[in-house]
């Protein structure tokens, strides 16, 4: 199993989906979903993906595997541009990379068997004949952990937890090196979440494979993840090792997050400082000018709302686009992507 | 805490049923507590374990059919809510006992102005005049934290951000000053930060206005920061049952146990391997015979399968004033 | 609101445009000829005569063009003559029925109080039936009440209103005597016996589609406000301690009537465009009379015209039911 | 979990479910059993019923003695002006009827849901398709039919023969007249389906459009098709009446519900059981259809079904 | 006493469209019309001629026609005046023959003023008629109500073009009738007063007459006789059980008339086959390869009992005809031979031209040709009812039948671009009515002429839709045009009709239709008729108790 080496590179990803209005439909302007995002994933680590409700997490992950056409950017798995592909490369691509999603009753046709949901991307990639395909079915119950006799029950009739294993089993079905899950938990009851988290775990150890790991459940996210990138409307905040990042979160968004975490334990709940923000998320159609973390900011500075800070590595592994954080924040930045790659070669080992 | 106090609402042996196609869903069986004045009383257990079923049962609020309260008592200053005419249970809700829902996305109507929303209330209960109750109205707003309230009340629910419309739910609830307020997983919808904002309003208003509160959850996160009570529901019953530091310091029931664990810590040890309750919840279908974690239950013996285990207390106060659990098994036996 | 509203306009007119040349390709294609009504005694030379006379024998774009001419320019010029005493169209020659030789518009200027009365009112008469029905139906999902409303309606739904027109007829006209068979276009309500009258003959048509119509419109009610009795704003209305008439009334009935009014909306074009069947059986000289009869003796610029604005008719209800969506929900802001 | 349990559960279709669903529905379950009946009767009936619907005693004393009567053994349903027997007539118009409502049904689900799901599916040409639903809508009923009959009459009728050309004929023009609610209501369904996670999942698969529609949208638009289905059969036999009403149905001897029931409406004074058996068969299949297409509505809701 | 008797109602469920009866030949518009209109002469339920704005009706005797018959002369009543007031003049007749002449006109009624070579107004009173040649029947010009007399200063404006245009003209004429127009509404009312200015200053007894449209016969019939809404309405036929019915409520009775008007089967002597090439079909050019045996044309005609038609049809509005020409009686055939059913008569006729069945299939061959035939009509109860009859019995006789209804308008709607135009005869047989404007045959016999052959080079536009052609028949139609004298005329219109008919069978008549109206007991003075307008005598109608 190699690591270290990145699987995935993200640079300056953008996607900006048009909003059209006036008589003639003209597009007046973009709802900046996701604004310039670079990162890369190492093969074989977790990256976690953490941020609010509407933040552009879901569509990081979809920008990812293309399942949106990026409006700028690359993105390089396994050292093909994802992001320029023609068609039917992507289609022949597409093995490679897979997505599980957040909400298992919607993701799964409620109206196909498990058998046929697992075994549609052996339908779509394969020409094996349907008793290979079937026992590769069965192979990937048994991974996931469903009984083989469920194999002709349709979705309606299983648990939460269940239905996210059918999800993951027909992620799995072809082999892929790198999954991106988007909340693959949030939808399921805590007890659940456990299970879910713990197969995802198992299987990484045994396939080797990599997550872009898409959550707002923090303390799952540090169970999970490796690195831990922390998203504010359409950009990266803070991207640092997850015990670094818990320990000592850098950006201000990141110890409001942290800090907002509530804790099952009512000793620390007692002593806990909350830093509270105040307002909601701006739109992203109408992102504040300088940094967009500044209207909600409790240690803002005038700077601030005219300079967009840059994500600039400020301790080794560490990226954080703040200008209360960054050192020699004056100007003068280097391009982020060259700052990640940078931090790649030393990248931690598992 | 006044611990010898009246409490404002004691709720006995309440019983509710589902008929279904598929046979009657005993979705809260013999469920008892009470809530004293000032008191935050935190309901946590998983999906279907009887939260919403049970709080709803409390004033009536469950469709029936294909809902029926069996049996019990929801007293709530000195009267039976249970035995109440339907007017005069429309009188105590919204004015004795306020409500908060889960989502609140869907929890307000679309069509009317959040201003509009918050008065009705007043004017049914309080019987104030229009002008009255919109100047009561901007005023609860204000309270909840909604900036520019006067004008905001002109406003409708989907020009409101999810934390804003909350807010304008715990305004509603509010309004006409009840002696308990539930609320029925009013985070679970939210971000983080945002549930932070409301658990720091909910905290704050109730030191202004001392009232009783329930508030459902699935978070044990949100219950350590905030219950002073915990009830833990499992299968349409209280399986366990203490003051908050009791609960997450000394849990009894092995599904608290688990419970606890299987949630991951944002602070302290990273374990490589989260705990998991294996299997599913109970069906409930049926009166219930045997205790309903059984099958779930690591500890489970002969007489869990025979014997649905009645609540007993754990540290010698009365049941349902100290720590109390509904479990054939004790951890000392186990150690001894 | 104002920009989707022109926008949508714009974009009608060549929809429309595209209408009206298929609608004319359409009926010129249409087997029989002007002449059908015309006795055989008639011999072929004046019948070759009386086509030239009408213009029929024209290549079908000149007519075409000629018809949009006179439809788009001519018979608003008229309109603004009739208006301002004015005289801008100066003799241009009308849109002219080929059978009756009388400008079509003035048909239609004829027709359309019958028709708007008499649907009009059925429609009115439908929709104030439906809705308390379709509440209460709703309300008390599967009680006896609903499940008879339920096979009111269907039933409704599945007879044919010639059937029950003419049974109507049998039964209260010819055996009883209380109305009479016959529509008297020229009957004025000027006092009690003739608005009595006026009643009795509005009756049976009335209630024949009248029933049809709310048949329908009950039925989109019901779902509507069952999938809105569901709702979390109910329970929250209910937890609020309002009483069930204002839960329902209130709160259920707004959010129940946003997509029954555009329903409503979009039906209304039946009410100006006539109920062909209906007209018929009841003898009511309305406008779908008018139509069946001109297409009967291919009178095309009548057959042409009633349809196009019939069509015109059902692209603005579409928007007013879109608009109409727009103000009763202030969900959806357009633009 | 690694011994290999061969022993699946017994296959159960999709359609079980549905059934088992179905039979739940006490309206549907008698609908389906009365339109079963008619049905039945009218297919196999005329194998037992011998008697030539169209058969009038060429000895006018006989015919004028077997004219208008009421009914009796030999004739249970009675005969019409011309002594022909009802029941037969009845039976055989009920072939024509129920085939109509049937195939007519089909010609325009299938034109609907083609439409809707292109419509819904490929952005790009929702706007044209919908402006022809427009159209389709706008465009007046008579005249279309007329020209569909007049222009395809002959020809059809020359590949065909005149009885199976006339057939075909009315059935695709109500058809190609009654497909705009369909292609609406699917196309609104596919808009929401098309954003639904499981189709996306799809994508991300690699499936191509063609089969994410076959495979994920289709299905899932099968209970408003099937609604609208039922609704189209109740229509169509309506509209055949209708047609026959207005003169532009089948031939004359061809005695459809419709045409006994326009007939009969004629009679209505004098003999008026005679329009009651075609108006009574007309209003059991369109009630019928229409609770069987109320249980098919709750049948194929995975939510009422989950229950 | 004129307008004492206050409304009359009379409906027509063919709405009327114009009250110009040049405009619109449809017979609803024509009646209507004529309650305003008049023609110079009229004719009565005898199909006499007599006077209405003419002083008397021209004769050779009377000096009125010219010996020579090339003009008329017609000399007007004194005194008269329009409704408006304004004196009749000859000058007012003459421009009613340029109106309808006007070739950009489209006059409906140019039949009646062809071979006219110039009328001259000497004065006020006089007009005399010049025809181009010899007319031995010079009444056509302005009798009858399709031929009423427009008012010059009125309809001035209105030659040619413009006709189509004077909506106010058309909808309102100024007339010398009975009745002045108040309000009209198109295909729906019409509303009519006394007018003020009627010669006859007692008449009409009625002040107003709502003349009302829509429905259908049977409603209409309805209306007269079982609700009593209307007193008189017009064409209510309906099957005769209803008749009967009806009838019996004793608030009303049917009224008959006969005149021309004849049911029958028209036979295709030409091959209408499917497999022939567009333009061939139906033509002259290939003979009928059944049909064109008299044998089977006989066999087919005897097998038909008529009286059953009547009695299942048509009851008191019609009776059972072997005559194409069936009245006035001057010129009426004889015929009887037909009216009874003689099926063992025509199989055996068939038996001897070698029409057997061969093959045992009960469908008689001959020469490897099956007797199948393609029978068609329009959409019409009574029809689809005959249609039934009529196959039962050919089918008894071994002939094989195909039926077809079409929808009327496009039956007789002429459209060359139409396979179901009556004229087409893209079947082997087909039925419908027909008949002639007043009593005066020639034209309609002149039908049947070789030249009058429809076809693709005519735009199928003739009379002679049976592609019947006997030289001798033509012949004859050439002696009936130089003849004149009732009798010598109608001897010959006898020999014509039997050509067609009993002779040939190439036309099969079936019913004598006559007008049957519905006419309430309350309505005093109707004289029903069957030669002009059924309105004919409107000024004589009064009130009955
Ligand atoms: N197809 C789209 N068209 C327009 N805007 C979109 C579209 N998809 C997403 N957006 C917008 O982009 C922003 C980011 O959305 P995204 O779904 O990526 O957020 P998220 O971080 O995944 O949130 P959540 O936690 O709620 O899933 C949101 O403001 C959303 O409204
Ligand atoms: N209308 C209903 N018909 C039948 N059963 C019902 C109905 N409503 C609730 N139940 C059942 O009652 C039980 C308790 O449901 P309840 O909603 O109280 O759970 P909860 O603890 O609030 O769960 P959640 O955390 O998901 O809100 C469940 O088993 C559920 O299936
Ligand atoms: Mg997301
Ligand atoms: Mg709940």
């Amino acid at each position: 199993m190699t690591q270290g080496q990145p699987l995935v590179q993200v640079r300056n990803l953008k996607m900006h989906f048009p909003i059209y209005a006036g008589i003639l439909r003209r597009k007046v302007g973009a709802v900046k979903a996701v604004d310039g995002v670079s990162f890369d994933i190492l093969t074989g680590e977790t990256l976690g993906l953490v941020g609010e409700s509407g933040c552009g997490k879901s569509t990081v992950g979809r920008a990812l595997l293309r399942l949106y056409e990026p409006t700028a950017g690359s993105v390089v798995i396994d050292g093909e541009d994802i992001a320029a592909l023609p068609p039917d490369a992507l289609r022949k691509k597409r093995p490679t990379m897979q997505m599980v999603f957040q909400d298992p009753q919607a993701s799964l046709n409620p109206r196909m068997t498990v058998a046929a949901i697992i075994g549609e991307p052996l339908d779509e990639h394969t020409d094996w004949t349907e008793a290979r395909k079937s026992e590769r079915v069965y192979e990937l119950m048994d991974q996931v952990g469903l009984n083989r006799r469920f194999a002709n029950r349709y979705p309606h009739e299983f648990s939460g937890g269940q239905r996210q294993r059918i999800g993951i089993a027909r992620a799995l079905a072809l082999n892929p090196k790198f999954i991106v899950c988007d909340e693959p938990i949030a939808a399921l009851d805590v007890s659940i979440q456990a299970q879910v988290v713990n197969l995802l775990e198992d299987l990484q150890d045994r396939l080797g494979l990599t997550y872009l790991f898409i959550s707002h459940d923090l303390s799952m996210v540090r169970h999970i993840a490796d690195r831990v990138a922390v998203m504010y409307l359409g950009q990266i905040a803070e991207l640092s090792p997850r015990d670094a990042l818990y320990a000592r979160p850098l950006h201000p968004y990141a110890k409001a997050l942290l800090s907002a975490v509530p804790e099952a334990d009512p000793a620390l709940e007692a002593q806990r400082q909350r830093i509270i923000l105040r307002g909601d998320v701006p739109s992203p159609a109408n992102p504040p000018k300088g940094c967009n973390f500044c209207t909600r900011c409790p240690v803002v500075m005038p700077v601030c709302r005219d300079v967009e800070p840059v994500l600039t590595e400020v301790e080794p592994g560490r990226f954080v686009a703040c200008h209360l954080v960054s050192p020699n924040n004056a100007g003068g930045h280097a391009s982020p992507g060259a700052e990640v790659r940078e931090h790649n070669q030393q990248g931690e080992a598992k | 805490m006044p611990d010898g106090a009246e409490p404002v609402l004691d709720v006995r042996g309440l019983k509710t049923v589902f008929k279904t196609r598929g046979g009657e869903v005993h979705a809260v069986n013999s469920v008892s507590f009470h809530l004293r004045p000032g008191e935050l009383l935190g309901v946590v257990g998983e999906s279907g374990s009887g939260k919403s079923v049970t709080m709803m049962s409390l004033i009536g609020l469950l469709p029936s059919p294909p809902a029926e309260v069996r049996a019990g008592e929801v007293l709530l200053g000195g009267r039976d809510l249970l035995k109440l005419s339907p007017r005069d249970l429309q009188a105590v809700r919204g004015a004795k006992v306020g409500f908060v829902f889960q989502d609140p996305m869907t929890s307000l109507n679309p069509v009317f102005t959040v201003g509009n929303q918050i008065m009705e209330p007043l004017i049914k209960h309080m019987g104030m005049t229009k002008p009255q109750a919109e100047q009561r109205a901007a005023e609860l707003l204000a309270l909840v934290g909604i900036p520019d309230a006067k004008k905001r009340l002109k406003s409708y629910p989907h020009q409101f951000s999810g934390g804003m419309r909350q807010r304008v739910m715990i305004a509603i609830a509010l309004a006409c000053d009840p002696d308990v307020l539930i609320a029925d997983e009013p985070t679970t919808a939210l971000d983080v930060t945002i549930q932070a904002q409301i658990i720091e309003l909910v905290k704050d208003l109730r030191q202004k206005l001392g009232m009783a509160i329930v508030w459902i959850t699935h978070d044990l996160g949100v219950i350590a920061g905030i219950a002073d009570r915990v009830m833990v529901m499992y299968g349409g019953q209280v399986v366990e049952q203490a003051p908050v530091r009791e609960l997450f310091t000394n849990p009894r029931h092995p599904y608290t146990r688990a419970l606890l664990k299987t949630v991951p810590s944002l602070t302290g040890e990273r374990a490589a391997r989260l705990e998991v309750i294996q299997g599913q919840p109970p069906l409930l279908l049926g009166a219930p015979v045997a205790c309903p974690f059984r099958a779930r239950c690591a500890h489970a013996f002969d007489r869990c399968e025979a014997e649905n285990p009645q609540r007993r207390a754990v540290d010698g106060l009365p049941v349902g004033q100290g720590h109390d659990v509904a479990c054939h098994w004790t951890p000392e036996a186990a150690h001894g | 609101m104002l920009s989707f509203t022109i926008r949508r306009l714009l974009t009608a007119i060549p929809t429309l445009l595209l209408i009206s040349l298929v609608i004319f390709l359409l009926v010129d294609l249409a087997p029989g000829s002007p002449l059908s009504d015309v006795p055989l005694t008639v011999p072929p030379e004046v019948r070759q005569k009386m086509l030239e006379a009408m213009g029929a024998d024209q290549p079908v774009m000149v007519r075409y063009l000629l018809w949009l001419k006179q439809f788009f320019w001519i018979e608003p010029l008229y309109g603004i003559d009739a208006l301002f005493g004015t005289d801008f169209a100066q003799g241009a020659q009308r849109i002219i029925s080929w059978q009756s030789k009388v400008p079509v518009f003035q048909i239609i200027g004829e027709r359309l109080p019958q028709t708007l009365t008499v649907v009009g009112t059925a429609y009115l008469i439908g929709v104030l039936i439906a809705l308390p029905i379709g509440i209460y139906s709703a309300y008390r999902q599967y009680s006896w009440f609903d499940q008879a409303g339920t096979f009111f309606a269907m039933a409704g739904f599945s007879v044919p209103t010639f059937f029950t027109g003419n049974l109507l007829i049998l039964i209260f006209a010819v055996n009883l005597g209380w109305f009479p068979t016959i529509y008297d276009t020229n009957l004025e309500v000027v006092d009690w016996a003739s608005f009595k009258e006026m009643l009795a003959q509005m009756a049976l048509p009335v209630t024949v589609l009248a029933l049809f119509n709310a048949a329908e419109i009950s039925r989109y009610t019901r779902s509507s406000v069952l999938e809105n009795l569901g709702q979390d704003y109910v329970r929250t209305a209910r937890a609020k301690g309002m009483g069930e008439g204002r839960v329902v009334l209130k709160h259920v009935l707004r959010n129940s009537l946003i997509p029954v009014v555009t329903v409503v909306a979009l039906g209304l074009p039946t009410v100006f465009g006539g109920a062909i069947v209906t007209e018929q059986i009841f003898k009511i000289n309305g406008i779908g009379a008018a139509l069946i009869g001109a297409i009967n003796v291919s009178d095309l610029p009548t057959v042409q015209t009633v349809t196009f604005i019939f069509a015109v008719l059902i692209v603005l209800f579409n928007l007013i039911a879109d608009i109409l969506y727009g103000i009763l929900d202030p969900r959806i802001r357009y633009d | 979990m690694t011994e290999i349990t061969l022993q699946t559960e017994k296959v159960r279709g999709p359609w079980a479910d549905v059934w088992a669903q179905f039979r739940k529905h006490k309206g549907a379950m008698f609908a389906l059993w009365t339109l079963g009946t008619l049905a039945v009767v009218c297919l196999l009936g005329p194998l037992v019923w011998r008697i030539d619907p169209n058969f009038i005693e060429s000895d006018t004393v006989k015919m004028f003695r077997m004219r208008n009567q009421g009914p009796s053994l030999a004739h249970p349903l009675g005969t019409d002006q011309l002594g022909r027997d009802m029941l037969a007539r009845m039976m055989f118009g009920g072939r024509i009827s129920l085939a109509v409502g049937l195939v007519a049904m089909l010609v325009a689900i299938f034109i609907g849901t083609t439409v809707g799901v292109i419509a819904g599916y490929f952005r790009r040409l929702d706007g044209l398709l919908m402006r022809l639903t427009d159209l389709f809508l706008a465009l007046p009923l008579l005249p279309l039919l007329l020209v569909m009959i007049f222009l395809f009459r002959d020809p059809v009728a020359g590949v065909l023969g005149p009885r199976l050309g006339t057939f075909l004929l009315i059935v695709m023009a109500i058809g190609l007249t009654s497909w705009m609610q369909a292609a609406r209501v699917v196309r609104g369904e596919v808009l929401a389906l098309k954003e639904r996670e499981f189709v996306l999942a799809a994508r991300s698969i690699g499936t191509p459009s063609r089969r994410i529609i076959t495979r994920h949208i289709l299905p899932n638009v099968l209970s408003p098709v099937l609604v609208a289905a039922t609704l189209g059969i109740a229509a169509a036999i309506i509209t055949e009446s209708v047609l026959s009403f207005l003169g532009l149905g089948f031939p004359p001897d061809f005695p459809t519900w419709g045409r006994l029931l326009y007939d009969g409406i004629a009679e209505i004074r004098t003999y008026p059981e005679r329009v009651m058996w075609p108006g009574i068969a007309i209003s059991l299949t369109v009630l019928s259809v229409n609770y069987i297409g109320d249980g098919l509505r709750d049948a194929l809701d995975p939510r009422i079904r989950g229950r | 006493e004129r307008g004492s008797d206050g409304e009359v109602r009379i409906l027509y469920y063919q709405a009327v469209s114009t009250l110009n009866a040049y405009l619109s030949s449809g017979t609803k518009d024509v009646e209507a019309g004529s309650l305003v209109l008049e023609p110079l002469a009229g004719f009565d339920q005898d199909g006499q001629l007599f006077p209405r704005l003419a002083a008397e009706i021209p004769t050779v005797e009377n000096g009125g026609v010219a010996a020579d018959l090339t003009s008329i002369t017609w000399k007007l009543k004194e005194g008269l005046v329009w409704s408006d007031g304004t004196p009749v003049t000859s000058a007012d007749v003459k421009f009613t023959w340029e109106y309808c002449t006007h070739p950009e006109g489209g006059c409906a009624q140019g039949a009646k003023y062809e071979g006219i070579a110039s009328i001259d107004t000497p004065d006020d009173l006089t007009v005399v008629v010049n025809f181009e040649g010899p007319k031995p029947y010079p009444y056509q010009p302005f009798t009858g109500g399709t031929a009423p007399i427009l008012q010059k200063a009125q309809f001035e404006a209105c030659l040619g073009p413009a006709a189509q245009t004077c909506t106010e003209q058309n909808s309102k004429p100024i007339g010398t009738g009975p009745f002045v127009v108040t309000d009209f509404k198109v295909n729906d009312v019409v509303t009519l007063e006394a007018n003020p200015n009627y010669r006859d200053p007692a008449k009409p007894a009625f002040a107003t007459v709502t003349l009302k449209g829509g429905g259908d016969a049977l409603a209409a019939a309805s209306a007269v006789m079982e609700t009593g809404e209307f007193d008189y309405a017009w064409n209510t036929q309906i099957n005769p059980e209803q008749q009967a019915q009806m009838e019996a409520g004793g608030k009303g009775k049917f009224v008959n008339a006969f005149g021309t008007l004849v049911e029958r089967i028209e036979i295709n002597l030409t091959d209408p086959s499917a497999d022939l090439p567009e333009g061939e079909r139906s033509t002259v050019k290939h003979p009928h390869p059944i049909l064109s045996d008299a044998n089977v044309r006989k066999a087919l005609s005897m097998a038909i009992d008529r009286q059953t038609l009547v009695d299942v049809g048509y009851g008191g509005a019609g009776r059972p005809t072997c005559n194409l020409v069936p009245a006035p009686a001057f010129q009426a055939s004889d015929n009887t031979g037909c009216l009874t059913q003689d099926m063992e008569g025509a199989k055996a006729l068939l038996e001897g031209a070698g029409w057997t069945d061969s093959d045992g299939d009960g469908i008689r061959d001959k020469d490897g040709k099956k007797l199948s035939l393609v029978y068609q009509t329009t959409v019409n109860p009574v029809r689809q009812d005959f249609q039934a009859l009529v196959k039962g019995w050919w089918n008894e006789l071994g002939v094989e039948v195909e039926l077809k209804a079409i929808d009327p308008a496009v039956f007789f709607g002429g459209d060359a671009a139409s396979p179901d135009t009556f004229q087409k005869f893209y079947a082997d047989v087909e039925m419908y009515a027909n008949n002639f404007d007043g009593t005066d045959a020639e034209p309609y016999m002149s039908q049947y002429l070789c030249d009058k052959i429809p076809g693709p080079e005519n735009q199928w536009q003739g009379e002679n839709i049976n592609r019947f052609c006997d030289p001798a028949y033509d012949a004859l139609v050439k002696e009936l045009s130089t003849t004149s004298g009732i009798e010598a005329r109608g001897a010959l219109v006898m020999k014509l009709n039997d050509m067609l008919t009993k002779d040939s069978n190439v036309i099969i008549p079936l019913v004598d239709r006559g007008r049957f109206s519905a006419q309430s007991n309350t309505l005093g003075g109707f004289v029903m008729n069957s030669w002009d307008t059924e309105l004919w005598n409107a000024q004589d109608w009064t009130r009955a108790e």
